[in-house]
């Protein structure tokens, strides 16, 4: 089915390049990758399949049929604490757009995966470790508003170290509205799948990610609440390394699939496949959107 | 070390001496004027506590607890288990009445000597623990029973087993849960309330606190760790995160602050614990009447406005305060 | 406030005398007990505190204001498989009944608890070992009807050896119809209570025992889905003593409370003290039964 | 010893004489004397069995089992996990597509091999593998999927841990979601329907059996054992439990069989497979236009009447047949 016209191309952002070398050294095996070839293969490494972090853009690119609308980026961080550590907040965020070229820890908006077209969020850990404050939790929101009021189903790709402490409470109540959200979104009869990557832990591990229909984990992606160093000093001693991992999560039952990032895009337009009765979505694929984004 | 409990012992002395005097004569200048010079010097110590300083309150190993509220009900019926794999003795829960009225009641439970926390984890609440909680929130809602918590602890147990068994998982459910029950719920923040683990049964249509409870994103500790790798510089963090009452009715995120006496909650337990049910008795009542649509869109309006970001599509600050 | 006027008195029954002498012997702790004070005291060892197995019309008795008006007592066993083993099935019915003066191993019907009416079913291990047959499943689905049309909270209390064997699948089938009939009685917000008194085992377990609202377990009581025997023989180990105790399950999370036989009459009425808006109850109370029994 | 492999055994001599001989000179007279001695000796084996011999059936090594069945799905991809402790591979689920349609399918996975066998623990299921099932149902009923089972268990797992974690708990967490779930539900009985640990995915609108699976309260082994004292009278104890396909459909419990070829499933698993699918296929097709309301009430009505009792107040003997 033809993209619908509101869909309009938000592809022009500038993708970082972090580092403008042409190669690449594994951090698993070290091989020596063309960055190109990886960027190609959907930053999976060619030899081990070890799966780099991604940019939200990137991944975006990767997920959607061509066109992605960006909604919620008029929608940034301010300094409700007065936040100082070895640096002042505002400046923190700064190097943060600088280096990530993003303005916040998530990326939201609509776009179509083969045809149907569902509410997007890609947390990036690039900017702040991925961690929810305030803005993350009002664009989350945001998206689930919007894709309620539309009936489309919501796709989450969470990478986030928790709530952000340079919030303070404002970060960890982020972790309520985002579930008020989700709870209103589902009950409604909607689809909500969230896909965690590496790494999904804390607050996002403690809300939305944990609350969906669907819950995708990335290959090899390490995934929990509590951060591995503090488990290690509550039980004194190292825990093993396939701790926290994706593929442990599986056998302890915690997601409904660990799926090769390679395999992602499809995996995911077969569960709307299987979930969305495309008679419902009909009228969404009409709908003009009113968002101040589009 | 407990800073507070420090201050107290220096007290201590001096109080002990006015003790004595008053027993052979109570009305004499000098008991008079020494009581004057104790009140005055309580005053000085505690009359205006930093962050850190409150913290320690919200720690003192004398402070009410958990189970001081449970006792002080009109009557409770403890209920275990969330039917699956464990009594989690951390967060217990059950029926009980509270100023005549009848509720569901759930709390964190930390011990009042090292036995009772050694039986309770320290209040920190495993994911067992927190089905527990689901469970009876949705037993409350089944039975338009309003749902009332006492938030006391430093976090979600952070061990590995709780992670083998979905900890995240189970602070969500919670979480969603709390969203979406069509009764009134109202939390007490009574000392420390830690990060997820004690939002976990915090999202409530009416939050109050204890004034000198404190109730934090990250433990002061655990974030001076992170910012300068030393533990030691947890005053400064508590200075930081805006984790006192005041602070956080501030943000929005608390509606109402129970005072506490001079010296702190414990200095007059008993009372305090009634003072504290009493606010959640006028809460409730005026909850009570609220039919359920309005009760859980008001519920999300309260979270939905929390926060602090720009607008810059509308060129104006949103603040949630 | 008064019994109505439906609730008839339906004690007269003959209660069963199984062994005339007038001492007991406490097989827990060997106490000889004058047979009189010990159902003074609710069939609970005066001296080590053993809850003897008990009659359903005492238990009744122990439980009820003052009138019980039982319905489901025409519904009587059939022979569907012609069962022959040692005996004939009819042969074994027949011999129950007489040991155990009862028509089948539940008695259901109505009665007030301090005031509040409430449907009350109770199984009794005297008869065919408390097993689930379909006049156990009748009753039980007939009792849950009844409650259901007029709005009444329902209290039943197991004493199972699950399935009965001797009417094959059609004993098994019951745990179908009787969870049937607790999920539309519980759908309509009416409480219901489970008391699982010893043992409550196998197809009981795993039906209606577990479906409650209120699980509660009687002290020492045996409670578990698979026989004793049969987890030893599959773990090729003797298990530990408090294995499947009520107060092994209380620990492990499967039960709301465990409670003295001689404190259960207190604790059922706080439970629907706590549970029952008496408005709710009102028109109830003064229904006229239709039921054929009454 | 299955006592249809050995009856097996006793053919296969005779079969592989006649196919040396077909292979020299398939029209001649011997060749075609000997197909129709066979023929009339698996007919006699195997024509009309006994209800033990089914129960052999039900366990021949060589019965297509679950995982035959979701190979045959248009499409097939798992879900994991009860989301709290583990996933257990005994009890598969996930959606599906079944003859075009969308499907959430729940299956119990016996193991084709020893070592699948360790794996899937025998096909018995565990607490955490039901709690799976039950999420995946509500998952169904969420997005009105319908619900396809395919029951194949000696019984749930018997084991210790299975009761620390309330195997009881979780077969009637799914026994009242199947209850309540406003899909079609259609069951498969494949081969061996053990007891309880069967029903918990057993309860459907519509019950189908292969005509030599089984379905028992309890093993004819476990039977025999209670009832004598001796388990090797298991033949006689399947004969009394009315365990066959034709038993259960004369008693309401199972409501169409899948005849199988002579010699059992197994002779010609690719298309008994095909066959049942079929059968799945046109109950969903009758049980779709249903409306939820009228779907649970014919769901409820099904077992209401299950079972024979005597109603003395209207001295008429009551019977569900
Ligand atoms: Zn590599
Ligand atoms: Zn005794």
């Amino acid at each position: 089915m033809p993209a619908p016209e509101w869909l309009r191309i938000r592809r022009d952002k500038d993708v970082p390049a972090e580092d403008a070398s042409l190669w690449v050294k594994c951090p698993k095996c070290s091989e020596m990758l063309y960055r190109k070839d990886l960027g190609d293969n959907a930053y999976v490494c060619m030899r081990c399949g070890h799966h780099f972090r991604m940019h939200a853009y990137d991944r975006i690119n990767l997920l959607v049929d061509s066109d992605f609308v960006e909604i919620g980026d008029h929608i940034t961080p301010g300094d409700p604490l007065g936040w100082v550590d070895r640096r002042p907040y505002p400046q923190k965020l700064e190097a943060d757009r600088e280096k990530s070229k993003l303005s916040e820890a998530i990326v939201t908006g609509f776009a179509t995966l083969e045809g149907f077209p569902v509410a997007l969020g890609v947390m990036d850990f690039n900017f702040r470790g991925g961690t929810m404050g305030t803005v993350v939790g009002e664009r989350v929101t945001n998206l689930l508003e919007e894709a309620l009021r539309r009936r489309l189903p919501c796709i989450i790709f969470t990478a986030s170290g928790g709530a952000r402490m340079e919030e303070g409470m404002l970060a960890l109540m982020q972790m309520a509205k985002t579930t008020q959200a989700v709870e209103r979104f589902m009950s409604d009869g909607n689809l909500f799948v969230t896909v965690l990557t590496d790494p999904t832990t804390g607050g996002v591990s403690a809300s939305f990610a944990f609350e969906s229909d669907i819950v995708i984990a990335e290959a090899r992606a390490s995934i929990g609440f509590a951060g591995r160093r503090v488990i290690e000093q509550t039980i004194r001693q190292k825990l093993p390394d396939n701790f926290q991992t994706a593929e442990f999560l599986l056998e302890k039952g915690h997601v409904d699939m660990v799926v090769d990032r390679r395999q992602i895009r499809d995996t995911l337009v077969r569960v709307l496949d299987y979930a969305v009765d495309r008679k419902r979505l009909a009228p969404a694929l009409k709908a003009v959107p009113e968002f101040a984004g589009a | 070390m407990n800073v507070i409990v420090e201050r107290e012992k220096s007290l201590s002395a001096l109080e002990s001496r006015i003790e004595a005097l008053r027993e052979r004569d109570a009305g004499s200048d000098e008991v008079k004027q020494l009581e004057s010079k104790v009140e005055q010097l309580r005053r000085d110590m505690f009359g205006n506590l930093t962050p850190w300083e409150r913290v320690n309150m919200a720690r003192h190993p004398k402070r009410p607890l958990s189970s001081d509220y449970l006792a002080a009900l009109d009557a409770f019926d403890e209920l275990h288990g969330d039917r699956h794999f464990r009594d989690d003795p951390a967060l217990v829960g059950g029926f009980a009445k509270l100023r005549g009225r009848r509720v569901v009641v759930l709390a964190q439970m930390k011990g009042r000597d090292t036995k009772e926390n050694i039986r309770n984890n320290f209040g920190m609440v495993s994911p067992e623990g927190y089905r527990k909680a689901k469970r009876l929130m949705e037993l409350a809602s089944r039975f338009r029973l309003p749902i009332v918590t006492f938030v006391d602890t430093s976090g979600a147990d952070p061990g590995l087993s709780s992670e083998e068994r979905a900890q995240g998982e189970a602070i969500a459910a919670c979480l969603v849960t709390l969203a979406k029950v069509e009764v009134p719920v109202v939390a007490s923040i009574i000392g420390e309330g830690g990060s997820g683990g004690a939002l976990a049964i915090g999202l409530a249509d009416h939050v109050i606190m204890a004034e000198n409870a404190v109730y934090s994103v990250a433990s002061p500790e655990g974030c001076a760790a992170i910012l300068w790798g030393d533990a030691a510089r947890a005053p400064e963090a508590a200075e930081r995160l805006k984790l006192t009452a005041a602070d956080l009715e501030g943000f929005g995120i608390v509606d109402e602050i129970v005072a506490e006496p001079i010296g702190g909650a414990h200095r007059d337990g008993a009372r305090f614990v009634e003072k504290m049910l009493d606010a959640v008795d006028g809460a409730l009542r005026l909850l009570e009447p609220l039919a359920p649509d309005a009760l859980r869109e008001a519920r999300y309006q309260k979270y939905r406005r929390i926060g602090a970001w720009h607008d810059d599509a509308a060129t104006r600050a949103v603040s949630g305060a």
